[in-house]
């Protein structure tokens, strides 16, 4: 029992803060709900100080926007790189689900998806690669969000470590944006969605087997496209009605987090009561329907007496549906089942883990490479041949094949036709520009001006079509935070980040950081992501096929 | 105005392009809820694409179970109007035995999104009577395509056959991309000419066969 | 009233073609496995609830031919393998 | 030489999610049918070429176990159902 922090991996002085801020021991269920919170995939302990610096425009939602006349733009990218080395099929697919519930949540219907991904370059790196696109594409698909642009990358760096992060876009009328807050005490809990199981519970925090006696249950979760879809139409339903006040969806730490953080914001309590959850499995235990990671779910907070009606639309769309607590006047979380409260605890702790930040130098291996000499010495010809042929510079069609890229009947620029895709905001002459990048070479060599560039190399992307860049959103792959390198290259990619979005005046809307990347023998490169989105008017378009002969090719800038 | 109900199952995910498409093509179009059981005052109905009860078990199966397909059989055998089934819409058809033959997966066993070339084989249909054109260019996006009949000689005799792939994309026998049945009052086919219905998603050729079932409807 | 559980094995008709099985031939032949007539099928389970084997068997036969199987594609074989008391 | 007919069962582990299994459930119940725990497999049959059935059953578990089933979310049951002399 005294181990079972550390077990869960919590930090010594982790366990002192949790005592001082109980005012006693936390009990078992307690130490569960703090390890999952504490995770760094939950409580960003490293990178959160560093984080603040971002010029952000929106704070404590689900996934920030932009806006296009009267329209919210909303877009998010999330990284689901760990379980798609695990199970690649299945990791990329509950990616999307989780990267488009992130955008539903705030109440707007998902128009496009976007893939960035990096592979390595061994026999096992084939079978991920082909396990993550057709994930991709199985789930995507499915649920009917065209996927319409993205990058394939292939380098030893990643063997082992894919880096799978997937991008969606919503749109909805900005005054029927959704939040996350929940403002007033005594309003409802409601779970909205497929059954809760214990997909995922061993994931990030729950390293030992030991802990629960019973091993070999397998944690990977799996996608359900169905159940997603019908998510997607449920709860856009569901927002419409009046009395409804909020939305989360349940991602990491499902229920716990979802209802802990929606109360949070609004300054509230809440109490969760455990024997309403719809379950999948028998025999679970409290921590695990806390801390589930079931995939197509979500949490409404609504007005008493509106149970019915979402009831119907549950049914209707063949989800599960319960009652599953409400918000309470004071700070306090209260975990209640068969009428016994198993904890109370003030939120703000629960949610707030400990920072973890500290300053670093810069590395040596940067003196090194800037003192190295390249060959300039070779024949053009075969060089040029050379590149044409990569496998990272030929023609993607084999992939984005794969993927819906017109369901929706909105997408104006398709991939492999321009260096970002566009896709039509109906009854208006606008539509979204978009694009994703990254460079995990530039940003190993300089990760500040590396970072700069993808930014740049972004809106180069969006000013081509003919598109003016709105804002950004971030995916920070990098290796083992505890490392001072790591954690240098880290701060270095945040201050170039920032200084880009800057220079161009859009901000960061969000964005997402997947540390503990690792190869065989090393960490990945250090690999920020960017996508951005922009506006273009649709007659203005411009697209990169040469048109007419005889028209002349200019070159600009040098 | 010429009235088209764009049937919605649960997974279904292209009835929002029909229903552009359809207003395009100048018909009165709403959605009918697969619960739904009153579909008889309406022209046309289409069945769009998607992946209804996410195509488990197989591609159109489940969704031959929903209250508002014994109505789609009534309404054939009545011969209130046509049936326009598309993608997952052909599916549903073949699996509910409306339309002969199955679907399974494509050979190269992946999902396929592209444009793609058709032939117009029997030109004497309300869907294609007023088609000008020989060959039409419309998107195919479907991982179970692969249209398969035992009775190939069958469909071939008695002019079944709507459209042939110029090059066969998912290995569909006898490159079939669409198929009438016997009263010609129901076409399936898996290209989706709802996604090229206007020239701003390609060539508009889709357009075609909209305009063609439209006319048909309203010279009858 | 009892719980049956059921077990339907189905397989591919003669001379429909297994675009999946072939596929996975070609690949472990190519890894120079003596592998052959590699065909995937489908193995579905259920339990139903009734009276008597008889009813639960008339209902498991009704499930597997009108709504597991495509008769047109499909064989199936069905087997009763556990009754339990409720 | 002699040929052997092998029968892999493949089912998900318990916990396992099954989308296939619970939508094709909920579809049946709606129908009426007292139906319940419906869940999918597969199954895979292929032929091996070898000496005698201890090298080829050898074979057909690494076949099975290496690029048939998924170990990450899958069990499965091989069973040699038929030998033929060639
Ligand atoms: N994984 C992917 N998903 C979707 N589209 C992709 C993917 N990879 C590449 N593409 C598309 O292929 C085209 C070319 O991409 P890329 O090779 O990265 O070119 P560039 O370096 O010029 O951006 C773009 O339209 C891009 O969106």
């Amino acid at each position: 029992m005294n181990n079972l922090y550390l077990e869960l991996g919590l930090k010594d002085f982790e366990y002192e803060k949790i005592k001082k801020d109980l005012n006693r021991e936390p009990n078992e269920l307690e130490m569960y709900m703090y390890s999952a919170q504490w995770s760094e995939h939950c409580g960003y302990k490293h990178s959160k100080e560093l984080l603040k610096k971002l010029p952000k425009n929106i704070e404590n939602e689900n996934a920030g926007y932009v806006l296009i006349d009267d329209y919210a733009v909303v877009f998010k990218v999330e990284s689901h790189n760990h379980p798609s080395a695990v199970e690649p099929y299945q990791g990329a697919a509950t990616g999307i689900g989780g990267i488009v519930r992130d955008v539903l949540a705030m109440g707007a219907r998902p128009v496009a998806l976007l893939d960035s991904l990096r592979f390595g370059i061994d026999t096992k790196s084939k079978n991920i690669f082909e396990g993550v696109v057709s994930g991709i594409s199985g789930y995507g698909n499915s649920i009917g969000v065209p996927t319409i642009a993205g990058e394939t990358f292939f380098d030893e760096f990643y063997n082992t470590n894919p880096l799978v992060n997937v991008m969606c876009v919503g749109l909805v009328k900005k005054d029927e944006l959704a939040s996350s807050r929940a403002k007033e005490s005594e309003k409802l809990y409601v779970y909205v969605g497929s059954k809760t199981g214990r997909d995922g519970i061993h994931g990030a925090s729950f390293a030992s087997k030991k802990l629960s006696g019973k091993d070999d249950r397998p944690s990977v979760q799996v996608g359900d496209p169905f159940s997603e879809k019908n998510l997607i139409e449920a709860t856009l339903e569901i927002l419409k009605l009046k009395g409804v006040l909020a939305c989360q969806d349940m991602g990491a730490a499902g229920i716990l987090s979802s209802s802990s953080e929606m109360s949070f914001k609004g300054n509230l309590g809440c109490e969760l009561y455990m024997d309403n959850v719809p379950l999948r499995e028998e025999n679970m235990e409290v921590w695990e329907i806390l801390l589930s990671e079931s995939q197509e779910r979500m949490l409404f907070l609504v007005e008493s007496g509106k149970e019915k009606e979402i009831k119907k639309i549950a049914e209707k769309y063949f989800l599960d549906y319960a009652v599953i607590g409400k918000t309470i006047k004071g700070k306090n979380i209260r975990i209640i089942k068969d009428g016994n409260v198993l904890s109370e605890m003030p939120i703000s702790s629960l949610v707030d883990a400990p920072s973890m930040y500290r300053p670093t130098n810069t590395p040596s291996y940067i003196k090194k490479i800037k003192n190295k000499k390249f060959e300039s010495n070779f024949d053009l010809k075969s060089a040029f041949y050379k590149v044409l042929r990569d496998i990272n510079v030929v023609n993607k069609s084999w992939v984005f094949e794969q993927y819906d890229y017109k369901v929706g009947t909105n997408t104006l620029i398709i991939p492999g036709k321009a260096d970002a895709s566009v896709i039509w905001i109906k009854n208006t002459n606008k539509g979204i520009a978009v694009t994703i990048d990254g460079n995990g070479l530039y940003s190993y060599i300089d990760p500040y001006e590396g970072s700069r560039n993808i930014v740049f190399e972004a809106a180069r992307n969006l000013v081509a079509i003919g598109a003016k860049p709105l804002g950004i959103t971030d995916n920070m792959n990098f290796g083992n935070p505890e490392d001072d390198m790591v954690m240098w290259q880290f701060e270095k990619s945040i201050d170039g980040i920032s200084n880009a979005c800057k220079i161009l005046n859009i901000p960061v809307t969000g964005g997402n950081v997947s540390f503990y990347n690792e190869s065989e023998k090393k960490a990945i490169l250090p690999t920020p992501v960017i996508g951005m989105v922009g506006e273009v008017e649709i007659n203005k378009i411009m697209d990169m096929t040469f048109k007419n002969v005889t028209d002349k090719v200019y070159l600009i800038g040098k | 105005m010429i009235k088209a109900g764009i049937i919605v199952f649960p997974g279904t995910n292209c009835d929002r392009d029909a229903e552009f498409a359809l207003k395009m093509a100048g018909f009165d179009a709403e959605y009918i809820w697969h619960d739904f059981k009153d579909i008889m005052k309406y022209n046309l109905i289409f069945i769009p694409g998607g992946f209804s009860y996410g195509d488990y078990l197989r591609a159109g199966a489940l969704a031959k179970f929903s209250p508002v397909m014994r109505e789609v059989e009534k309404y054939v055998e009545e011969n209130r109007g046509l049936v326009l089934g598309v993608c997952n819409g052909f599916q549903i058809l073949t699996e509910s035995g409306l339309l002969k033959g199955t679907l399974t997966k494509n050979k190269s066993l992946k999902f396929i999104c592209k444009d793609i070339d058709i032939k117009v084989i029997n030109r004497k249909t309300p869907f294609s009577r007023y088609i000008k054109k020989e060959k039409l260019t419309i998107p195919i996006a479907h991982a179970e395509g692969n249209y398969y009949i035992e009775n190939y000689e069958y469909l071939k005799g008695n002019n079944l056959i709507a459209f042939e792939y110029i090059n066969n994309p998912n290995g569909s026998i006898g490159n079939i991309a669409g198929i009438y049945n016997e009263k010609y009052n129901i076409l399936g086919m898996m290209p989706h000419p709802e996604r090229n219905s206007v020239k701003t998603f390609g060539n508009g050729d889709g357009l075609e066969i909209l305009m063609s079932i439209r006319r048909s409807l309203e010279n009858e | 009233m009892k719980k049956y559980i059921f077990e339907v094995l189905i397989t591919l008709k003669n001379g429909i073609l297994d675009p999946q099985g072939l596929a996975t031939q070609k690949v472990l032949k190519r890894m120079n496995y003596p592998i052959d007539n590699v065909k995937f099928g489908k193995l579905i389970t259920f339990e139903i609830d009734a009276e008597d084997i008889k009813k639960a068997e008339d209902l498991a036969n009704e499930i597997t031919y009108n709504s597991l199987i495509n008769p047109v594609l499909e064989n199936y074989e069905l087997k009763m393998l556990r009754e339990i008391e409720i």
